[in-house]
């Protein structure tokens, strides 16, 4: 095959990969950065100087990673689902690409949310683990993201592995509110109403603005974490190009 | 336009069948399960009373998830399922027929056979009848939701265990509800609520079950 | 009349041709040839719907097939590499149940004409599991003698465990199938007589 | 300011094992979700010159003509 030709059929096709692939090299930094500037602005307000929650004492300080990865995994989840989508309507490879870079942050975020209600429900409720709606329904996202990540692994044909991503993405999304509003009634006939993690009873407004800080510190680690992902994904998509190969020689010249 | 549908329905109905063994092994699959609860957790009456839907609906649970794999697997070796998606009728048409054959040879058979296991548990008759109406409306559930995921994970290395992993998170909303259905009844507070959400779930499962599972077996296919 | 436009099909992360434009007229036959692995049964199976193209497109009578599903598929007859038979049935519901999943109407008389014609008269009754290679084969092509009126025939490797009788008979069939104006687009890797003008497709020419 | 010495600081009102629990957990996962992240990006680019050297400079994937 010549080289010519192939660039005349991959033009025609590949055109979006090979641009966005430099444009998220640069981007992923900033965005980093940001993030990195956010966590420590948001670190400070969380510790030094949001007050000493009245009931609760100083545990309640986990609430500043706890609140924002649990909204953040919830939020990872949708934007899959809308990638996916935005996959199977409009056939764009991108967009799948896209999906999958961002169902292992979402997953660790998921993790991360868990860990921390954890480590919060011992003081508070006297127990690691209690069958509350909000964890139970977090534990069961964590398990659609494992299903998303473990279907397209396992599939070898990377297309195909695509598409059954992205139904499975939006079944799940579709699944997501019912299986919130399930366990949460399931848990108010078990339980009565449980104490909520989160409905500390006057929310200091630095507190407020700690919690947001870091969620948007997690949102631009998000985006930087995956675009940093989807490089490799598309290059490794990508790889019969003319510019791969290409990016491939000026990487290998690098020392 | 109901022609494939009917000839769909009616082979996988003479499959099973001819194939009767395999629903009799999902059958004993699902009495053997809830026969295994009580030497778990005691035979103390009382407590197995309490806990007897959720076992039930658990075995059922189970039951059907054990025999997803055959909703399209044979189809999908021999090569039919490529004939099917060739078909000028709509693929939604036929997905619904054969769900529905694999829920009238594997969930029915539960729903008939769930009041006896609940009399083991020495469950009272109005429960028993909660426990069928709501076996009857949240296994189609099952099936449907199920059948997106074997449709997933069709043709795939270690399939059956991946199948699970996707289902069963999807399947909490049907245990919570069918099984508190029978609480609910069994407590005073009346069983209409829960069945009512069941129903409802059903409805939009059949909606949008088969046209997610039409599409993952064109994904499957190709 | 069924057109492709250039036609690209990826497999795995394999192009395996690309550039492709066929044509085929009423009373036409074309095989494609080429080595294994050349992407033949992957060309089959995305003329006929069941795989997407990387690019181009396939056209049926001039529009896209994607959009006029239906219609392509009630004019399409397709036989793949397996032959779609439940070992659990016999030849005769195979049949049966093959024809009316494709919307057309098959009654037992003509069905049981087709087994007759195809030679497997005897077995119509026998469950499927008992019968050879070459027997399922021919289920599978008795399917022919039911799809008259579909006019486009898409068949891969349909000479395949047939025995010297069995393939001079097919080819008798193919060849009156274009004499009634239908089409026929195969791969073979025997050398059959046709009657009619065989066209060839050499996809190791494409091959990327 | 709410506390009087890092001491205080560290000891978190006496929940220092949930609080410090949680935030160094998720440093942890966050520096691990990073390294994966840059190793990939290392294996694949290795992964990618390997082939693409085995196959004298053409693009990497591109299968020679006689393969099937």
């Amino acid at each position: 095959m010549t080289m010519q030709s192939s660039r005349g059929f991959h033009l025609f096709h590949f055109a979006a990969p090979n641009t966005f692939y430099p444009l998220a090299g640069r981007l992923a930094p900033w965005f980093a950065g940001l993030a990195a500037l956010l966590a420590a602005l948001g670190l400070w307000l969380a510790f030094f100087v949001a007050p000493t929650d009245a009931t609760q004492g100083e545990v309640y300080r986990v609430i500043f990673i706890h609140v924002p990865a649990a909204w953040m995994s919830m939020f990872v989840y949708l934007v899959m689902a809308f990638w996916s989508g935005m996959g199977i309507i409009f056939n764009t490879r991108l967009s799948a690409l896209m999906a999958r870079a961002l169902a292992p942050t979402g997953a660790m975020f998921c993790f991360v949310a868990l860990w921390t209600g954890a480590l919060w429900g011992r003081p508070t409720w006297g127990a690691y683990w209690v069958w509350d709606a909000r964890l139970t329904s977090q534990l069961l996202l964590l398990f659609l993201y494992f299903g998303y990540i473990a279907l397209t692994e396992a599939i070898e044909d990377p297309r195909r592995g695509d598409r059954a991503g992205a139904i499975l993405a939006l079944v799940g999304a579709v699944n997501v509110p019912i299986i919130y509003f399930s366990v949460k009634w399931w848990n108010t006939l078990h339980q009565g109403a449980s104490v909520s993690l989160t409905k500390a009873p006057s929310m200091a407004a630095t507190m407020l603005w700690g919690m947001l800080i870091m969620a948007l510190a997690a949102w631009a680690y998000t985006i930087a974490v995956a675009l940093w992902r989807v490089r490799s994904l598309i290059l490794e998509r990508e790889r019969h190009t003319d510019w791969v190969s290409a990016e491939l020689d000026r990487q290998g010249a690098r020392p | 336009m109901l022609k494939p549908f009917v000839a769909v329905l009616a082979r996988d109905l003479l499959l099973a069948w001819r194939g009767r063994a395999d629903v009799l092994v999902t059958l004993g699959f699902f009495v053997i399960v809830a026969c295994l609860f009580p030497f778990g957790v005691g035979a103390e009456p009382n407590q197995l009373r309490a806990i007897a839907p959720g076992i039930l609906w658990v075995a059922a649970l189970l039951a059907t998830l054990l025999s997803l794999h055959r909703l399209f697997g044979q189809d999908f070796a021999d090569g039919t399922l490529e004939h099917l998606l060739l078909s000028p009728e709509p693929t939604v048409l036929w997905v619904l027929a054969k769900i529905l054959a694999y829920w009238l040879t594997t969930s029915l058979p539960l729903v008939v056979a769930a009041p006896g296991l609940g009399m083991l548990f020495d469950m009272e008759q109005g429960g028993l009848m909660v426990l069928c109406l709501s076996l009857a409306l949240g296994t189609p559930i099952l099936s449907l939701l199920g059948a997106v995921g074997a449709a997933l994970t069709l043709g795939l290395r270690g399939g059956g265990m991946l199948l699970a992993l996707l289902v069963l998170p999807l399947f909490v909303p049907v245990l919570i509800f069918g099984a508190g259905a029978v609480e609910a009844h069994l407590s005073g507070t009346g069983a209409s609520a829960h069945l009512l959400l069941l129903s409802g779930g059903a409805l939009g499962a059949l909606v949008l079950g088969p046209w997610a599972c039409a599409a993952a077996l064109r994904v499957a296919a190709e | 009349m069924l057109e492709t436009r250039s036609l690209a099909c990826l497999r795995g992360d394999r192009l395996l041709f690309r550039g492709l434009d066929l044509s085929l007229r009423p009373g036409e036959m074309v095989r494609i040839l080429g080595p294994n692995g050349v992407g033949k049964t992957s060309l089959l199976r995305m003329l006929c719907g069941l795989v997407a193209p990387e690019a181009g497109e396939v056209l049926w009578r001039g529009t896209p097939v994607r959009r006029e599903r239906e219609d392509f598929h009630r004019a399409l007859l397709y036989l793949g590499h397996s032959a779609a038979l439940n070992d659990l049935l016999s030849p005769v519901e195979n049949l049966r149940f093959a024809v009316r999943a494709g919307g057309d109407e098959a009654g037992k008389e003509s069905c049981d004409a087709a087994l007759e014609r195809i030679g497997l008269a005897a077995q119509r009754d026998l469950p499927c599991r008992v019968l050879s290679q070459g027997q399922r084969r021919r289920v599978g092509l008795a399917r022919l003698f039911l799809a008259a009126g579909r006019p486009l025939w898409v068949l891969d490797e349909p000479f395949n465990a047939l025995d010297v009788g069995a393939v001079a008979d097919l080819a008798v069939t193919l060849d009156a199938h274009c004499a009634r104006g239908g089409m026929v687009l195969l791969t073979t890797h025997q050398d059959i007589a046709f009657a009619t003008p065989l066209r060839h497709l050499d996809l190791g020419a494409l091959a990327c | 300011m709410n506390w009087n010495s890092w001491a205080a600081f560290w000891d978190m009102g006496g929940a220092a094992f949930y609080v410090w629990g949680s935030y160094g957990v998720t440093f942890i996962a966050i520096v691990a979700e990073l390294l994966l992240v840059f190793r990939r990006r290392r294996d694949t680019l290795t992964r990618l010159l390997r082939l693409r050297r085995a196959q004298g400079g053409r693009p990497a994937a591109a299968s020679p003509d006689s393969s099937d």
